[in-house]
């Protein structure tokens, strides 16, 4: 038996480790590290309607511990990703799981429909993004939006729908619970924090959007308990990211709550965190004598 | 391909305390594939989180060998400077897409600014053992803040300027450029401060040029498209992969 | 002239550098390192209306970088406060600004108007506590409360009201205005980002409280942008705070739009902090030739 | 008085490699005014962002002198490991309320369990110095997981315990106190895990106790209450500040 099996609802991996969207491209930059087939799946990078050239430099910076980056979404686009890019994900042997991201409530239909064909296997729902026509308000912090955002997407494809949530927000569990009424199959949590870094030579932002997503080992104490308050509130699986380095930061993860967790800035550092875990938590079943990674899921709430 | 290996240090001395070090370190792999102009992502230590993009300084295949020449800038270089001999070091590389070398009809003309000289000391080499001609202009803040002068000098003839005059001729590299016959060269190659590249690429006219570019990079991977740069049609490219040399033609400076 | 006098309104102290509230004490601990004197103004540990004995331990943990803490505002109370530790805390020669919680809004009218006397300088209202009679929730997290709670503290004192945001919002900039539109005189963020950690071994999490506020280094790029953020969103001042450790991040601070700082959890790492940022932004002035700190508060949003 | 002070480290040498060390400190202030079973708050690297406490195990006040006797733990302890000689080290002490020391009538009773020994060595030198006579019980895990055993034997007669008998009795402290004839003692002193220390409350009728208390800290200096813990009266009590040494009669263990 595969003690790592992961059933999220109507979604299968191998595993449960997989990449986080935005910090393994399509998968290509990685595979003279290692089989990518050995992953759970990857979360390709954030894909819109429309191409996007994205934000102008400077567009990251490390800072306390973590790095902040706005790169604003830059993809060609979802006719470039079906077209050039899905053609050779969908042969690496694991998971694909489409990364989409809108302006409108119609883009994520848009998207869902064109999406929903041979070689994607799941579409993951990024409402960290401002609904232009409602005054820029960003769809993962309102309840109601993000909820019509989810059910946008499930009219228009049958492919198990992660929403992923936005950690900006006052009451993670309502959020969640939202999108779980609109349809979510999955959550997909956390997307960064919002931070900023001041050059105090040049008396400016370091980022030239000003502001930008905070992300790696800084994030996760609050990854943690909101996928612990998230847990509690929803009876859907969720995926666990923010900081994950390591064996015992994923593990964390699932005690707290996840049915499967997500390596995002920890590729930067090394690319090999994803295969170290998924060695890691076959070893620590191993010594704790157990036979399911499933067994250790929420189990920090007893 | 790209490896990621501990590569073991054989080496690592400064060559002006505090400010300029030379490493070099015994890893085959990436030895074996380096061309002039790729570069290193290097892990420092726990803190930076980030690896650091560092350049190849020079090659010895058969050795197994590669050189870094760095500066002291912030957390990420003073670790580096700390490392000791037979420590292991956690490499990525090589990266990028580097320099162009073959032979060409005329002479070739490298200009580097700073610790921008880096990458150009190994392309002078190869560009030299494919029977070129090489003239070389450096340009650094003073005398006292030179250095690796006399890598170049067994490549090709060098010409410094020094901000403060102390060494060569006086002010930027501008200076010893500004009325200089382009005729006898056809390729120029340029890594510096961005105000120094911004001028080469005034004489892109004279000279066909390479230009090695600096960005702020979160993977070195092509991944997390943080690295880019504007290029004369309007598109952004990344500096790691695309580049981090491009045709002067292609890039823009004025963002 | 004193280039690091620091006006806030109607409240003023010697310079802009105070320590956070529960991580000072009453300042007796810090006593034998340096002259409090030297301080802008100290920021008593939080006071509430009756004495509470403090949650269950394990009460505060290192984690990412920063610390969790739930220490469940721990105090003796108000009349204890007033008898026992104001008496020699006003004699300390530094601006002594009371910081006080309720679990309803008659709790912080009354303690208000018990504070309203003399070596009180001013009165720091700590809103990241649940409002018991309103189902528990934040009253730093729902706007309306917010605003009810800083008009209530104005009714029942003319002493100058700093109002304490929490991070843990959608929305800063909206609650910003509400306490401001409420009578707040000053802001003062961010109190902690919620945050856990979970001990593997023990498979629960590490602090008794299960969830606990988060501080330190980490916190300060959320800190520096919800700063950067109210700036722009309101008229009065701001005490920045969120992981400062030293000069260069006071001075994040004030670029971002902070008329003051304070030092928090780097106060147990170092207690000299405090002092070695008063010092360093002296020579930050001097070498930038700059006779007011004042003038570059906000400088980064030119 | 606190003093933060910049200790010189004087020696830095395992006991037992990887997991016991002891560190001798010069430091005249902290010496001067060091009380058995008072503690350091030591800064031990960059990361850990606390500081660590750990306890005073031997004082020197005329060659200004401390000593710490440490168990690797986690990357702080491992910090303090690699401090070698003549590096400085950020050290924020004496704190704490420490043990009683007077003459008293009859024994006094040492009991230590793992690194729980630390405080009292200082304490026993203490003791004796002030005429009194005395009896020490540590426990250990095995033989090799023993030390400094060779210090107490100075101060008094040593019975040992290890819990799979490979030196002395076979078990923990408990196998050698029950039964005990604490006739001959009105003084005992106990540090070690909270299980042992669960174990000797109970022989509070017989003896006047007094143990140290462990506590995860914040602060260290009274101000963060994070390291509290409960009393007898319903009370929390700082282990910093009020303790770590509390009456035996004081403390509850029933959270
Ligand atoms: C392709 C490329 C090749 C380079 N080759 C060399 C070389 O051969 N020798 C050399 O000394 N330096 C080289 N650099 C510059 C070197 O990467 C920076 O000096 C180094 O990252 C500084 O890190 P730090 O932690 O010491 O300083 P920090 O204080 O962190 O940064 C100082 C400055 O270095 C730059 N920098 C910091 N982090 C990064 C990053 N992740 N990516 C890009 N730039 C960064 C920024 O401009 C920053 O302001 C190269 C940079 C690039 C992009
Ligand atoms: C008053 C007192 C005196 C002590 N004296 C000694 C001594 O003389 N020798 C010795 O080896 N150890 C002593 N300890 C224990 C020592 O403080 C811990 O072993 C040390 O903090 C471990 O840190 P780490 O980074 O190596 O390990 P980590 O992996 O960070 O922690 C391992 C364990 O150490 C404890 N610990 C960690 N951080 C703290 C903290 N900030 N405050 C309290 N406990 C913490 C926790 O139980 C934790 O689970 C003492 C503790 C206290 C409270
Ligand atoms: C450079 C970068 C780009 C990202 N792009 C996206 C994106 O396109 N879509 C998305 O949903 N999340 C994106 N994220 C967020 C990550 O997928 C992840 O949720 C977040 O970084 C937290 O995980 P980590 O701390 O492991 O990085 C991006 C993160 C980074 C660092
Ligand atoms: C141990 C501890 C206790 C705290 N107690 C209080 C409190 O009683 N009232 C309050 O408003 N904030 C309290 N805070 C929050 C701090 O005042 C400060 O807002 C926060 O820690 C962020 O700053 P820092 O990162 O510099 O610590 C406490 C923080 C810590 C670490
Ligand atoms: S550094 Fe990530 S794409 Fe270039
Ligand atoms: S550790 Fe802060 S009060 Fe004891």
């Amino acid at each position: 038996m595969n003690k790592l099996e992961c059933i999220l609802g109507n979604f299968k991996m191998k595993n449960p480790v997989t990449v986080a969207s935005g910090t393994f491209g399509s998968g290509k930059e990685f595979k003279d590290f290692y089989d990518l087939a050995l992953l759970g799946g990857i979360m390709v990078k954030g894909t819109t309607p429309e191409k996007k050239v994205g934000n102008k430099p400077q567009r990251l910076v490390e800072t306390s511990g973590g790095i902040i980056n706005s790169i604003g979404l830059a993809n060609g686009g979802v006719d470039d990703f079906i077209k050039n890019i899905l053609p050779e994900a969908r042969n690496y042997g694991t998971e694909i799981i489409v990364n989409i991201s809108g302006s409108s409530i119609d883009d994520y239909g848009y998207m869902a429909e064109r999406l929903s064909i041979e070689g994607v296997s799941a579409l993951e729902v990024n409402i960290s993004c401002p609904n232009v026509k409602e005054g820029g308000i960003t769809f993962g912090t309102d309840p109601q939006m993000a909820y019509e955002v989810a059910k946008m997407v499930k009219k228009n494809t049958s492919k198990p729908i992660i929403m992923k949530l936005s950690p900006n927000v006052s009451n993670i569990a309502i959020m969640a619970q939202a999108v779980e009424s609109g349809g979510a199959d999955i959550i997909s949590m956390i997307n960064t924090l919002i931070g900023m870094a001041i050059d105090i030579e040049k008396q400016k932002p370091v980022i030239n959007n000003i502001i930008g997503g905070y992300s790696g080992p800084p994030i996760k104490p609050v990854a943690l308990r909101m996928v612990y308050e998230v847990y509690k509130a929803v009876n859907i699986p969720i995926i666990g990211m923010g900081g994950i380095m390591n064996t015992n930061d994923a593990l964390e993860f699932i005690m707290a709550g996840a049915s499967a967790i997500s390596v995002g800035t920890g590729n930067f550092v090394d690319p090999y965190i994803p295969i170290n875990i998924i060695k890691g938590l076959e070893a620590f079943l191993d010594k704790k004598g157990l036979t399911s990674y499933t067994q250790i899921i929420g189990i920090a709430h007893k | 391909m790209i490896y990621k290996n501990y590569g073991i240090i054989l080496s690592n001395e400064p060559i002006i305390e505090k400010f300029i070090y030379l490493m070099k370190i015994k890893e085959k792999d990436i030895a074996n594939l380096a061309k002039p102009g790729q570069f290193l992502e290097i892990k420092t230590g726990s803190i930076p989180l980030l690896r650091k993009p560092i350049s190849i300084f020079e090659v010895d295949k058969a050795a197994g060998t590669i050189s870094i020449l760095y500066q002291i800038k912030g957390q990420g270089t003073k670790n580096l400077a700390e490392l000791k001999i037979n420590q292991k070091i956690d490499l990525i590389g090589p990266l990028g897409h580097g320099f162009t070398v073959e032979k060409f009809s005329k002479r070739c003309l490298l200009i580097g600014g700073g610790i921008g000289i880096a990458p150009l000391y190994d392309l002078g080499l190869k560009l030299k053992e494919a029977g070129n001609e090489i003239e070389i202009i450096l340009g650094f803040s003073s005398r006292e803040t030179s250095y690796a002068i006399d890598y170049f000098s067994k490549i090709g003839n060098v010409k410094i300027a020094t901000i403060d005059g102390s060494l060569g001729v006086k002010g930027t590299v501008e200076a010893v450029l500004k009325d200089y016959d382009f005729n006898t060269f056809n390729k120029g190659y340029a890594c510096g401060p961005e105000p120094m590249l911004k001028y080469i690429k005034t004489l892109e006219d004279n000279l066909d040029l390479e230009l090695s570019l600096e960005a702020y990079m979160g993977c070195g991977l092509g991944a997390c498209l943080s690295c880019v740069c504007k290029m004369a049609d309007g598109e952004y490219k990344r500096v790691c992969k695309e580049g981090p040399v491009f045709q002067a033609k292609e890039v823009i400076f004025d963002e």
